[in-house]
């Protein structure tokens, strides 16, 4: 059997980090393929639901990034957004989730650098803690 | 007692007056762990009104539920200092109306937690409950024995900061302003001081009890969804069976879903059939919201609710780098 | 057959009798809560339990049970292989609750097509189940089983009556799997007759404990006719929807079908559900026959005092007052029943 | 035993769409199985239960008659989950299916007698199985009168056999749209004021009423005025179902349970319930 490979789920909002991951594959930047990639219109979409769901299905790890505080394309989404992931990610440490399984970033859409940067950390991250168990529903 | 006489007077002269179509308060339950909610129309009735440390209902509930059965009437209420926080964020999310309301503040010295209770008396039935102020009395079948209050209180009044009214309109009793509780975040901290597998191991433990009964999500005046995102079933967000990480997931969701909101009253725990320490998430939800926001639910009824605030400079430590 | 008496000390060797042939349940302490629980010994039985805390039909009707399960090959039942169920020490309430279950699990509802339909997962277990009942001798203050028909020494539903005698149990078997159990066991004596007037004593005693009961014949036909009346908004003014007195209760039975799959592979599974939330009659058009709260505590009540007994002959509560305990608003059923008895009806 | 909860499977066979908006589908299934086919008996007015593994199962009445031996039909509304997903089935997918499931029209009563199918909307699938049924031993019975009433033309299922039984001189149909639209030349109004004008005559009539419950709520006084004693008027009804066998405990009006006591239930049955319909 093949070694264990990391599965991580990537929502980006489409005005920057999306961008910014295009700008990143534009530029034959190279980062791990562990990725999958969900683009939301903004970070503010981002129910914390989503990110549940998905430790829920067998993802290693939630990758959410958005633009730049100050940059948002409506506004105040990602201020309104930085919000809910403020409480989620101490939430989800209190109860005994590992603290690197969800991150959250800001990559702009000329930070293609900087996309392939997060997404090489947030695998070696995950890659370390290992295969997610804690919440993953068993059929 | 005398607390009690004042509040009966007080609700006996908002319906004279007609300042009022109806009040909700508490009256002696069936058991004596219990008082019950009470809707008193008439003046008469108000006799049947107590308030001790079995009135744990918060009453603020049936502003919200789904009958909304106080529309177009105006609404005399009792409330402790949490409830009264409830009415406030209920008024700040435009469910309740103001005007519309009629808030009187009662002294809180704590509402009491029935497995505290039966832990004390090693689950023998509790059969009588004198409300003695600092010690309570407890009386069953061939003993009585007598409590600190401090011993028997539900876990959210332990912690709490604020047990008078912040609003109000009358305020029945002596307030007893804010109470320096520096144990309060004593609990949080000693989980937070776990390693990550023993928090894991220890929530695991508490909800895999669940059974999903949503006592907790009913009784709570700050979940008033029409359709509460585990009923939904296009998309069926959360399974319903009773596996754990889908009760999981829906504890985490509904603490999110009340973060900002959440007055720390305690219903949800004492209401849990099972038993679970809900309030610990939602305590330490709170205490995020606070460090980092600076705000407290329902306290001020100028304010906005947290979560759809924000500011600027916030701190965003939790960021990649 | 005459009672047997089983010594306390050898309760422990009488389980393990049991345990060659069936899987043992008794009442037990799981993170504090009483519940009936497998066990091994008698060790883990906690003596001290009333009414336990949870369910007593979740033996035999689980909180979530597997239907069947699929995947590309098509549609199989779901694999079990149950040993026969003994349960130790079940109150008379809930041993009577079984009963009332059975006749709607398991009994076969003859269809005009001359199909019947009978619930196998049911069937499985409580047809080869084994079920030792303990009387009360010291009823709570929230029992009201003398209110329906039954009493603390109730025998309803039991294979094996047992009394607890202070070092002794007494036992008296009822069926012919309890007589055959009975005569099996090595750790059993014969009773005396100042056992058997011991069981009586206790009998009396306990009924004396209860509250005076409340007269509840003609309970259904009142309820049929003050359906439509202004009390049911009045009764379920405080009640918040929630489920804890469904969930706690022995007798109510109602569930939902989900399924549960990922990609091709997946199970369909029953979970108990609760006529308290609307969406259990929630149609997908949107329309909702009960979406007021009145006519949800209505149906509860209708159902347990009125339908059931119009179909069964019998009321849909055993009154075991778990409803009672766990009641989040103290919206005590016996109230509500006193205060149906007491309504005078409206012409309207 | 066989274990009620368990599915067959079927396959589909045909699918028709039967309105311009795509919300309704008549799907035609067939068994995989020859001897579940042989074994399987319904008559007119009984339901089956469809299963899309991993979604759910949701009931829906047969429009096919027993006379019609090659295949199960269904029509269903895209309103839910399940009806949702039963839309995107094609050609050849498998489904699973529960049934026959609760009562029947009372076909053997009617021998002999006029029957008068009152329908609305898409809710005429078990009166389309009972009509070819009826049609199907056309001498066992009197005169068949229809009325069958939508919200306008397109909303019509079964349209072209529609077209044929008009042309029938052995049944009247009636059919009816709420409001006139351009090109329409038929009946105009809703089902009841409809009935009072055909004004069936309840002599020796069994009268069949199966629509919206709206519909059906102002029909049944409708007939019971035109003269039709309660014994002789007959409606089907629907309620949120799971298991469709009795047990769950949802689908009751009263002491009954529309799978099992139901769906079809005479007015004097339905007079004893407190529930209204």
């Amino acid at each position: 059997m093949s070694e264990w490979q990391p599965k991580i789920l990537a929502i980006l909002c489409n005005w920057c980090s999306y961008a910014g991951a295009d700008l990143a594959g534009v530029s034959r930047m190279q980062y791990p393929p562990n990725i999958r990639v969900v683009r939301v219109p903004c970070s503010g979409r981002v129910d914390p639901l989503f990110i549940m769901k998905s430790l829920q299905s067998g993802f290693d790890g939630v990758l959410v990034s958005g633009c730049h505080p100050g940059d948002c394309h409506y506004i105040s989404g990602n201020y309104v957004a930085r919000r809910k992931f403020a409480v989620l990610k101490p939430l989800l440490e209190f109860i005994g989730i590992e603290p690197n399984r969800v991150q959250f970033s800001w990559i702009s859409a000329g930070e293609g650098e900087r996309f392939a940067t997060v997404v090489t950390k947030i695998t070696e991250d995950v890659r370390k803690l290992g295969p997610s168990t804690r919440l993953v529903k068993k059929l | 007692m005398n607390v009690v006489n004042d509040l009966r007077k007080t609700i006996k002269k908002l319906l004279a007056e007609k300042k009022i179509d109806l009040f909700v308060g508490w009256e002696k339950g069936s058991l004596p762990m219990a008082a019950t909610p009470i809707f008193i129309t008439n003046e008469d009735e108000a006799d049947r009104i107590v308030f001790d440390i079995t009135c744990g209902n918060n009453l603020s509930v049936y502003f919200t539920k789904d009958k909304k059965q106080f529309a177009d009437k105006k609404v005399g209420i009792a409330v402790k200092g949490c409830d009264a926080r409830s009415v406030v964020l209920n008024i700040l999310e435009k469910q309740i109306d103001r005007a519309n309301v009629v808030m009187v503040g009662v002294p809180c010295h704590g509402v009491l937690d029935k497995k505290k209770v039966l832990a004390k008396t090693d689950g023998r039935e509790v059969l009588e409950l004198i409300d003695g102020g600092d010690t309570v009395t407890l009386k069953g079948n061939g003993y009585e024995l007598s409590s600190d209050r401090s011993e028997i209180l539900s876990s959210s009044c332990l912690s709490c900061i604020y047990p008078d009214a912040q609003e109000y309109d009358i305020f029945v009793g002596e307030p007893r302003g804010e109470v320096p509780n520096e144990n309060r975040l004593k609990e949080i901290k000693e989980f937070e001081a776990m390693s990550t597998s023993e928090k894991w191991a220890s929530t695991r433990a508490e909800y895999e009890k669940c059974i999903r009964c949503y006592a907790c999500r009913n009784v709570c005046p700050s979940c008033y969804c029409n359709v509460c995102f585990v009923d939904q079933n296009d998309p069926a967000w959360i399974g319903n069976t009773c596996d754990f990480t889908d009760s999981m997931v829906f504890h985490i969701i509904r603490n999110l879903h009340v973060a900002g909101r959440c007055v720390e009253c305690g219903a949800c725990e004492r209401a849990c059939p099972m038993d679970i320490n809900l309030l610990l998430l939602n305590r330490k939800v709170a205490m995020e919201v606070k460090d980092r926001f600076g705000d407290v639910a329902g306290l001020d009824i100028n304010g906005k609710p947290a979560m759809v605030d924000f500011r600027e400079d916030e701190k965003q430590d939790f960021i990649m780098g | 057959m005459n009672m047997v008496r089983l010594d306390k000390q050898k309760l422990n060797d009488f389980i393990r009798e049991l345990s060659a042939e069936y899987s043992v349940y008794a009442p037990g302490k799981t993170n504090g809560k009483t519940e009936f629980i497998p066990v091994e010994s008698s060790d883990e039985i906690d003596f001290n339990s009333h009414v336990t805390d949870m369910f007593p039909k979740g033996i035999f009707f689980p909180p979530a049970e597997v239907l069947f399960e699929y995947d590309e090959d098509g549609v199989r039942e779901a694999q079990t292989s149950h040993r026969p169920i003994a349960v130790w020490g079940m109150r008379s309430c809930d041993a009577r609750s079984l009963v009332m279950l059975d006749r709607v699990f398991g009994s076969a509802i003859q269809m005009p097509d001359n199909k019947n339909f009978q619930d196998p997962y049911w069937k499985e277990k409580y047809d080869n189940s084994l079920i030792f009942g303990i009387a009360c001798n010291e009823p709570l203050s929230t029992c009201f089983c003398n209110w329906l028909g039954g009493g603390p020494h109730n025998r309803d539903g039991m294979d094996v009556f047992v009394v607890d005698a202070g070092d002794v149990y007494l036992m008296e078997p009822l069926s012919d799997k309890g007589i055959e159990i009975i005569n099996s066991s090595s750790c059993l004596t014969n009773a005396t007759g100042k056992d058997e007037a011991l069981a009586v004593k206790l009998a009396s005693d306990a009924e004396s404990m209860m509250t005076a009961p409340l007269d509840t014949g003609g309970l259904g036909e009142k309820l049929t006719a003050i359906y439509d009346e202004p009390i049911w908004s009045e009764i379920s003014a405080k009640c918040v929807n929630c489920g804890a007195c469904t969930f706690s209760c022995p007798t109510c039975h109602c569930f939902d079908v989900q399924d549960e799959g990922k990609g091709k592979k997946g199970k369909r599974v029953r979970i108990w559900d609760s006529c308290m939330f609307p969406i259990f009659t929630m149609e997908a058009s949107g329309h909702n026959p009960r979406a007021l709260s009145s006519e949800r505590v209505r149906q509860r009540i209708m159902h347990k005092y009125s339908y059931y007994p119009e179909n069964y002959g019998e009321n849909l509560c055993t009154g075991c007052g778990r409803c009672v305990m766990v009641c989040p608003v103290n919206l005590d059923i016996r109230e509500v029943l006193k205060r149906i008895i007491a309504y005078k009806e409206q012409v309207i | 035993m066989a274990n009620p909860y368990i599915p067959l499977q079927m396959k589909v066979q045909r699918i028709e769409t039967e309105d311009p908006d795509r919300t309704l589908r008549t799907y035609d299934l067939t068994f995989l199985n020859e001897s579940e086919k042989e074994a399987f008996r319904y008559l007119p007015g009984q339901f089956c239960e469809i299963s899309i593994l991993g979604k759910g199962e949701s009931p829906f009445g047969i429009a096919s008659s027993p006379t019609e031996p090659d295949y199960l039909r269904f029509t269903v509304n895209r309103t839910g989950s399940v009806t949702n997903d039963i839309h995107y089935l094609r050609n050849g997918d498998i489904v699973g299916m529960r049934g026959p499931l609760g009562n029947w029209y009372p076909v053997e009563d009617m021998k002999g007698m006029n029957v008068l199918i009152v329908g609305g909307g898409f809710a005429f699938t078990t009166l389309r199985s009972l009509l070819i049924y009826l049609l199907d031993s056309r001498d066992d019975y009197m005169d068949i009168t229809v009325i069958y009433g939508a919200r306008n033309p397109d909303l019509f299922i079964y349209k072209d056999e529609i077209a044929t039984w008009k042309q029938r001189d052995d049944i009247q149909f009636h059919v009816t749209i709420d409001k006139l639209v351009d090109g329409w030349t038929e009946k105009t109004g809703f089902v009841p004021t409809v009935t009072q004008e055909v004004a069936p005559s309840p002599d020796n009539t069994m009268a069949i009423v199966c629509g919206p419950p709206i519909m059906i709520k102002y029909t049944l006084p409708v007939l019971t005025e035109l003269g039709f004693p309660d014994e002789r008027i007959y409606t089907s009804l629907e309620r949120r179902m799971k298991c469709g066998i009795g047990k769950c405990g949802r689908c009751n009006i009263g002491s009954k349970y529309i799978c099992i006591d139901g769906p079809v239930f005479s007015m004097a049955e339905l007079k004893k319930i407190p529930e209204t319909v």
